[in-house]
């Protein structure tokens, strides 16, 4: 008997146990358990379940103050939604806001404080370290002007009354805020009304025709309650008429009743002589003209001026002039509104339209804006472009709540040349052309108690607080610790400074509070006292002042000093400016408004879908693109003044021929913007993200 | 897919459909497994020999498979289909009855074209032949081609005595270049002796039987004669294809040097060409 | 549902909120709005009137719930999307895809979408994910479902009150979280229902209604041009005319 | 040893010759290896498909190779079902091109699909009323016959016939082959029409819709005609390439003939039903759906004249010519007429998958094109590279070519 096995031997135990093991239970298992294991991959998370609950709070991510209605699980946010009843927002919410729970978790989150070297190497850093450079630099100063500058991005918080103080026990530290949008025209009104008047507001919602000079007011103008305002349809309210005059077809523009393509930078020149259509037609309401004695001299000035050849710059028709004048006199409830980024021009002219139209003080015009109870002065603050130049040796950017960016030639600018330092106290660490050389990390959106001052779409003020929602991150820091920490003060924590302005709002028993639990709209004196109004806040709710009587117009005048100068000055420059090959129209992209950061879920609308212009991608007319030789997805180059950038082009026939369109952000427009400026070349330098003229050329790639 | 299982509608273009898929699969399965019985049963069988010569005669070259009557004159042009068992084939006893009836003649005068051919022996297609002892038992050996292409008795291996062999399997294996040829064995029998050297038969066999149908397979010596020279021809026609150059100056290889003249490289496939291997 | 055209200004909260509530992972890098993993989605339409005349129109386009004549449905060879009787929602069932993509070829509005990517979500981002809806996996087909866990939970809540699923009892979170209201959700067959009374509308269409497929989600507007841009197809198009 | 394995009386070359022939090859199928890993190990988004090019090269690589394929099925019809004896010089070669096209087809679907592991799925939960579950099942039963059908061919070779139990099988095989032949066919017809019916149901691609005949739409029988048509003339162009290759006649000139008449019959009627087809297309079908035809010729390069080649170029020439006794005299011009006929029915195959998913269908769409990543490229040619080692290996080892031996000896 041979007992060694022969190959055949082995084939033969091979196939029988090939065989024996597809009837055996073996290979059915392991493709079930191969299916189950597709539907769990390991490296994909799983949700995690827990018991949901509901909490009510206000979003801080701008000044607009939504209110949100919170979804948690296991005490974690998951889902955001508008408050259906809330006086400010009326149930909607911006894209930004939808994502606002995802910021903590951002990918540039900073979680330690940082140092950024060449601006874009990151290191972790001491927070001695940081304090000792502050205090150096502190004692280093010797001259009468403050070494250190606190700057405020969103003035009118309660940390921004913490942040004053602070700086005002500190002898060479200053208070200072980021420049703002509209601060021009705040000064402006001013001048022109001789007794002390407040702020202004557009009445949105009660008008009855808007004319709008760029004004983003469906993307952007306070909440998304506007867009609803001025859309919604119903026998009550009837859709208000909405001229819209902008270079390029914005999304405001595209659902407005007409849109005016007017050429980029004569936007004054059309307000202008609209203005001048009015008073020739004698129309300018009596009650106008009765408050200001200078009327004659503004015809005089405007016919002066003598605006026809710049209007037909414009590319606007008398009739359409003279339609848009007729139309402002004969309603009532009519505004003119400009966009907030709007040069200083622009913001003039529109304020003198407003005048001659009489929409000042009216339902559905230009209403006032009481101050906020317990807020300190913050708007006579200076910005940080009043400091002296090269005296800084610090700057302190509190850049915890979002706000207008700073350019970032200003720096430069105000820093002592080779010593001086910017400290950032920021949630994230995005890469920007700002010369920052730390990071302190400061909490996001639903981390800490914040409160929030918005206007309404009727041009009403309110007072909301953002109430943690998440557990807060122990690493971060508050503003007005890190300043008490730097100063070795103690300092009134956040809550103290809220419940002094709840006591403020209860004193003047002024206004309605809204109940989000309820939801019902009761007024202030129908709380029991400052506890009460504390809780129904902490809860979700919102103060807002209530309706004010109709103010009478005080006496004016139509051109303070200066103005007329100033006028003059830039339509003569329209006048003499010859028409660049092609215009860059720079607009600011709505959801990026006062977000430096995307959440990365806005790649949904960026990325993915292309609803929005990617950065570092223009839009063309295919004719201007055809008359340039470039296509759609070329690469190409863009050459402003001697800067030249990469950008991607995009085709898109609602952007007027001659025009370029391209969106703010971080991407080849940001950096030319930066670049720019170093050049300090117009109004692209400027802090807001103005819709900018650029003398273009086009080449491709 | 199957009834009572998640998911499953009991609706009429789903029975259709997987019914149809079942069928499919059925008859697959079924014919692989009816040629795997078959092949199993066939093997237990002893079959082996035949599906053997079965499967060798079917992929032989046309050429191989000439018909015997050719080399006889009987007729022109034919090639075998019946795996050269002429005792099975119709024609071949159409033919032979013909001749028996003296209404054909052998036409062909019997040339051998060199190779020696026995009157006694009878030849097998498989180059062997085999003569009928007194004593009831046959002794095979090589006929004239292949003794001269095969010279060195030591590269065969002969079976051992006792040992059965079939008619058309092999009797005989040749271990000479790469690879092993076998020479066929001519009639079914037992083997009772193997030839030593020097001996002109290789083995000696006691038929199963010694009826005339055991035999009527075997060409004649009258066929035989035609058949070595068409064999050497072909394979002279083999060889000269395949881009062997060493031949004689007429084309033709030297008979006499058989073994010598065939080169090593196309030693192979000359046995091959002989010994009927495809 | 009904999308009044009119009132979409294109902010895209309704694709943002989508994401949220489906679990949707951002973008990967690399990804364009071709491989962009976008179940609701707004798309810029020209009016087709000339310049300075023409308008853009924003398309919100989602899955448009076909009738039984649902392209995707019948082509899936192993019934990873079902037609729900009783509700007329087409759902998929993305364990059981097998990602051939053959589905998406069928669907004249593409609105169906591959997981091109694993799944990712930046660090602590798996803290945000909705626990009524599974995560989204590779290697699958999937698309707008109508909110099938929003679908889920008001079944479950009608159920515990031993009440039958009354439209009214969830709307999907574009519904919800649309600032201009322009989407209105509900019950077609109902006729009292809002949702009826806007699809009965003279300005009320449909996408490639042509092809038959009897999709459930209606599009509407005063515009002629916004209508006749939006339902014209490739015969009476102006490029033809131009070209030939 | 090499040689011990080749067939015996057939001249091969020397096996440094044939290393060197087998080693691009090789390595192009080692690139196209580690594409394939790259797109299973990271996901489908290492090809350039995206949401609008849901199907790519590789669908478009799969309906041509298997349409091509379908020489074994045709051919083993013919042969055993029909008892065309004369094919029996080329069905070896059929066989396992048939077997290479499928089986590169199989194994790129398995890459294509986002889920491998749920590959099994379709036969778990199938869907009847999909085209594709039609195409999986009889693709997968096809293959499994046809692998049955390369087994005799593989058990004959002259190593492994020396082992009596596989020598045995073969024979038992073989006798059965005819059953196979005609499951083959019966699965062959299926898929072959599910494939063309897989975009012919597509009512929401009005450039690829046509009515149905039954549960069937009009391109389910166009594609069976076509690949019947167009399986010969590959087997006829294969068969004179290898000749040409291993410069040897393979088959002799009546084979050749024999296969471009039966192509070009089939070919004759599949052009004029599809000229037919395109005429009801064009004036029902399309307009039906609310598309005007000549709309969808507007875009890109893919004018109309897409059409014309398709049909008269590329299909009404070559089935003259395949059917021109003159042209039959000549194998060059046979060959040509052959390559024509299997271009016309490559050009079919591509307008039905790239054409159909580059046209828009929403009025606000765009044509799209789209260019396939090196990836795709690659697992692509990784295809081409293992069918010519499939059958390099075969050619040298197996007896595709009964004839071969006596033609070389004639």
């Amino acid at each position: 008997m041979n007992s060694s096995i022969s190959r055949r031997d082995l084939l033969r135990f091979a196939g029988g146990g090939v065989l024996g093991l597809l009837l055996s239970p073996l290979p059915w298992k392991v493709l079930d358990d191969s299916a189950i294991w597709t539907q769990n991959w390991p490296w994909i998370p799983e949700p995690s379940r827990g018991p949901i609950t509901w909490s009510a709070s206000t979003c801080s991510l701008c000044g607009a103050g939504c209110g949100v209605r919170v979804r948690s699980s296991n005490g974690h946010p998951v889902s955001l939604a508008g408050q259906a009843g809330h006086p400010m927002s009326a149930g909607t919410l911006c894209a930004t806001g939808l994502l606002a729970h995802h910021l903590a978790c951002h990918p540039s989150r900073v979680l330690q404080p940082i140092r950024i070297t060449n601006g874009t190497e990151r290191t972790a850093a001491d927070m001695a370290t940081i304090v000792a450079a502050i205090h150096a630099a502190h004692s280093a100063s010797t001259s009468a002007s403050p070494a250190i500058a606190v700057i405020d991005s969103r003035p009118g918080r309660a940390a921004s009354r913490l942040l004053m103080e602070l700086a005002h026990q500190w002898p060479s530290a200053a208070y200072g805020v980021a420049p703002q949008a509209g601060r021009a025209r705040t000064d402006l009104i001013r001048k022109h009304f001789r007794t002390a008047v407040p702020e202004f507001a557009a009445d949105i919602q009660h008008a009855r025709l808007i004319v709008s000079f760029g004004a983003p007011l469906v993307d952007g103008w306070g909440t998304a309650a506007t867009a609803r305002t001025l859309l919604a349809e119903t026998s009550a309210h009837p859709r208000p008429r909405l001229i819209q005059i902008e270079p390029v077809r914005s999304r405001t523009a595209n659902v407005a009743e007409t849109w005016i393509p007017v050429t980029p930078g004569t936007e004054h020149v059309c307000a202008l002589a609209i203005a001048q259509a009015i008073i020739e037609g004698r129309r300018m309401k009596s009650a106008v003209r009765a408050r200001a004695e200078d009327a004659a001299a503004l015809a005089a000035f405007l016919h002066d001026l003598d605006l026809p050849p710049a209007v037909r710059r414009c590319g606007i028709s008398d009739a359409r002039i003279l339609e848009i004048a007729r139309s402002l006199s004969d309603e009532p409830a009519s505004v003119v509104v400009a966009s907030p980024a709007a040069p200083e021009e622009v913001q003039s002219a529109v304020l003198l339209l407003n005048l001659v139209a009489g929409t000042f003080f009216r339902e559905g015009g230009l209403r006032p804006l009481p101050e906020i109870p317990g807020a300190a002065r913050t708007t006579d603050a200076r910005t940080l472009e009043d400091f002296d130049d090269h005296s800084l040796s610090v700057i302190i950017l509190d850049e915890s709540a979002a706000g207008a960016d700073i350019p970032a030639a200003v720096f430069g600018q105000k820093l002592k040349p080779g010593s001086g330092i910017v400290v950032s106290l920021s949630p994230f660490a995005a890469p920007r052309p700002v010369p920052i050389q730390y990071v302190i990390p400061a909490a996001v959106w639903g981390e800490r108690l914040t409160d929030v001052a918005g206007t309404s779409p009727a041009g009403e003020i309110s007072v909301g607080l953002a109430m943690p929602v998440m557990p807060a991150r122990p690493d971060t820091f508050d503003t007005a610790a890190f300043l008490g920490a730097v100063t070795g003060t103690s300092q009134p924590s956040t809550e103290e400074i809220l419940r002094q302005r709840i006591a403020a709002i209860w004193s003047g028993r002024r206004g309605m509070v809204y109940d989000p639990s309820s939801p019902t709209l009761r007024p202030v004196h129908a709380f029991g006292g400052t506890d009460a109004l504390w809780s129904v806040l902490q809860s979700g709710g919102c103060w807002i002042d209530g309706p004010r009587p109709a103010g009478s117009m005080p006496a004016f005048r139509f051109l303070p000093a200066g103005l007329a100068e100033h006028l003059t000055k830039r339509v003569a420059a329209t006048k003499a400016a010859t028409a660049p090959a092609l215009a860059l129209v720079i607009t600011s992209d709505p959801l990026r408004r006062d977000q430096a950061f995307d959440a990365t879920l806005m790649s949904k609308v960026r990325d993915e879908s292309g609803l929005y212009l990617p950065c570092g991608s223009v839009a063309i007319h295919p004719t201007t693109a055809e008359a340039h030789n470039v296509g759609v997805g070329d690469d190409a180059t863009l050459s402003i003044n001697g800067t030249t950038l990469p950008v991607h082009i995009a085709c898109d026939s609602s952007v007027p021929p001659g025009l370029v369109s391209a969106m703010d952000g971080d991407g080849p427009v940001a950096l030319a913007q930066s670049k720019i400026s170093d050049r300090s070349v117009g109004s692209v330098a400027s802090a807001t993200s103005a819709p900018s003229v650029i003398p273009v050329t086009l080449w491709k790639a | 897919m199957f009834p009572w299982v998640y998911g499953f509608t009991w609706s009429t273009g789903n029975l259709i459909f997987l019914g149809i898929f079942f069928t499919v699969v059925i008859v697959i399965g079924l014919t692989l497994g009816l040629s795997v019985l078959r092949s199993l049963r066939s093997a237990q069988s002893n079959e082996i020999a035949h599906i053997r010569w079965k499967s060798e005669f079917h992929d032989l070259p046309a050429a191989a498979r000439t018909c015997r009557h050719i080399f006889a004159g009987d007729t022109r042009e034919r090639t075998c289909a019946h795996d050269f068992d002429c005792g099975t084939c119709t024609a071949h006893r159409h033919i032979e009855e013909l001749r028996r009836s003296g209404r054909i003649v052998l036409h062909r005068p019997a040339g051998s074209g060199g190779f020696s051919v026995s009157s006694e022996r009878l030849y097998h297609r498989g180059h062997t032949w085999l003569r009928r002892e007194p004593d009831g038992t046959v002794v095979v050996g090589l006929d004239d081609l292949a003794s001269r292409l095969v010279t060195d008795r030591s590269t065969l291996g002969l079976p051992p005595v006792h040992a059965a062999v079939f008619r058309n399997a092999p009797l005989v294996t040749i271990r000479r270049a790469s690879a092993g040829t076998r020479i066929l064995a001519p009639i079914d029998g037992e083997i009772v002796e193997v030839g030593g050297e020097g001996c002109e038969w290789l083995v000696r066999l006691r038929p199963r039987s010694l009826g005339t149908d055991a035999f009527a397979h075997l060409l004649r010596p009258a066929e035989a004669a035609g058949w070595l020279q068409y064999e050497f021809e072909r394979l002279q026609r083999s060889l000269a294809s395949g881009g062997v150059g060493v031949t004689m100056a007429d084309g033709g290889l030297p008979m006499q040097e058989l073994a010598s003249a065939v080169p090593v490289d196309a030693w192979d496939r000359a046995l091959g060409e002989v010994f009927l291997e495809p | 549902m009904v999308i009044d055209l009119d009132r979409c200004t294109g902010c895209g909260a309704c694709v943002i909120a989508c994401a949220v509530e489906n679990n949707v992972p951002p973008a990967h890098e690399g990804t364009t709005p071709r491989t962009g993993l976008t179940w609701m989605r707004v798309v810029r339409v020209d009016d087709g009137r000339s310049f300075p005349d023409t308008r853009s129109v924003f398309v919100p386009l989602m899955c448009q719930q076909c009738d039984h004549h649902t392209p995707c449905v019948s082509v899936c060879p192993q019934n990873a999307v079902e037609y729900d009787e009783e509700t007329g929602i087409v759902t998929q069932v993305p364990v059981r895809c097998l990602g051939c993509r053959y589905c998406m070829t069928a669907c004249p509005y593409h609105a169906r979408y591959f997981n091109w990517w694993d799944p990712e979500w930046p660090a602590g981002m798996e803290q945000t994910l909705n626990p009524d809806v599974s995560t989204r996996m590779r290697g699958v087909a999937e698309k707008c479902n109508f909110c099938h866990g929003r679908l889920q939970a008001a079944r479950a809540k009608a159920a515990a009150g031993s009440r039958p699923l009354a439209p009214d009892d969830y709307q999907p979170a574009c519904v919800e979280a649309c600032p201009t209201e322009a989407i209105v959700f509900g019950d077609l067959n109902d006729p009292r229902s809002t949702v009826s009374a806007a699809a009965s509308s003279p300005d009320t269409f449909r996408l490639l209604e042509h092809l038959g497929t009897g999709p459930k989600v209606r599009y509407r507007s005063r515009s002629a041009a916004v209508r006749e841009s939006l339902t014209r197809n490739s015969v009476s198009s102006e490029k033809e005319q131009v070209h030939g | 040893m090499d040689s011990s394995l080749i067939p015996r009386g057939l001249q091969r070359t020397s096996f440094p010759r044939f290393l060197a022939w087998v080693l691009p090859w090789v390595a192009l199928l080692g690139v196209g290896l580690f594409a394939v890993y790259l797109c299973l190990a990271y996901g489908l988004n290492q090809t350039n498909m995206d949401n609008r090019f849901a199907f790519g090269a590789w669908i478009y690589l799969d309906l041509t190779v298997i349409a091509l394929g379908a020489g074994a099925f045709f051919t083993g019809f013919l042969l055993y079902i029909l008892r065309r004896k004369e094919l029996a010089a080329v069905i070896n070669s059929a066989v396992v091109i048939g077997f290479i096209c499928y089986s590169g087809a199989v194994a790129v679907l398995m890459v294509d699909v986002g889920q491998p592991l749920r590959a099994w799925f379709t036969f778990w939960h199938p869907n009847v009323h999909s085209m594709l579950t039609e195409v999986t099942f009889c693709i997968t039963c096809y293959l499994t016959v046809l692998a049955i059908e390369y087994v005799p061919l593989i058990l004959k070779n002259r190593k492994l016939r020396k082992n009596a139990s596989m020598l045995l099988f073969e024979f038992q095989l073989h006798k059965l082959m005819v059953v196979f032949a005609g499951i083959g066919t019966f699965l062959s017809f299926f898929h072959q029409g599910s494939l063309g019916g897989l975009y012919g149901v597509l009512v929401g691609r009005p450039f690829a819709f046509r009515p149905a005949f039954g549960i069937w739409p009009s391109t389910f029988f166009l594609f069976i005609l076509s690949a019947a048509a167009a399986g010969p003339s590959f087997i006829l162009l294969t068969s004179w390439l290898v000749s040409k290759i291993a410069r040897k006649p393979l088959v002799a000139p009546d084979v050749y003939r024999t296969l471009g008449r039966i192509s070009g019959s089939i070919l004759l009627v599949y052009v004029l039903l599809k000229a037919v087809d395109t005429l009801v297309w064009i004036n029902r079908t399309a307009p039906g759906l609310g598309f005007q035809a000549s709309s969808f010729y507007r875009y890109g390069d893919f004018g109309s004249w897409i059409l014309f080649a398709e049909i008269v170029l590329l299909g009404l020439l070559p089935a003259l010519m395949l059917l021109s006794s003159r042209v039959a005299q000549h194998t060059g011009w046979l060959v040509t007429a052959a390559a024509m006929a299997c271009s016309g029915i490559v050009l079919n195959r591509f307008v039905m998958t790239i054409q159909t998913l580059a046209l828009p269908t929403l009025p606000f769409d765009a044509f799209l094109s789209y260019v396939p990543s090196w990836q795709e490229v690659a697992t692509f040619l990784a295809v081409i590279a293992y069918g010519v080692l499939v059958y390099s290996f075969s050619f040298r080892y197996l007896n595709l070519f009964p004839q071969e031996r006596e033609l070389r000896s004639a």
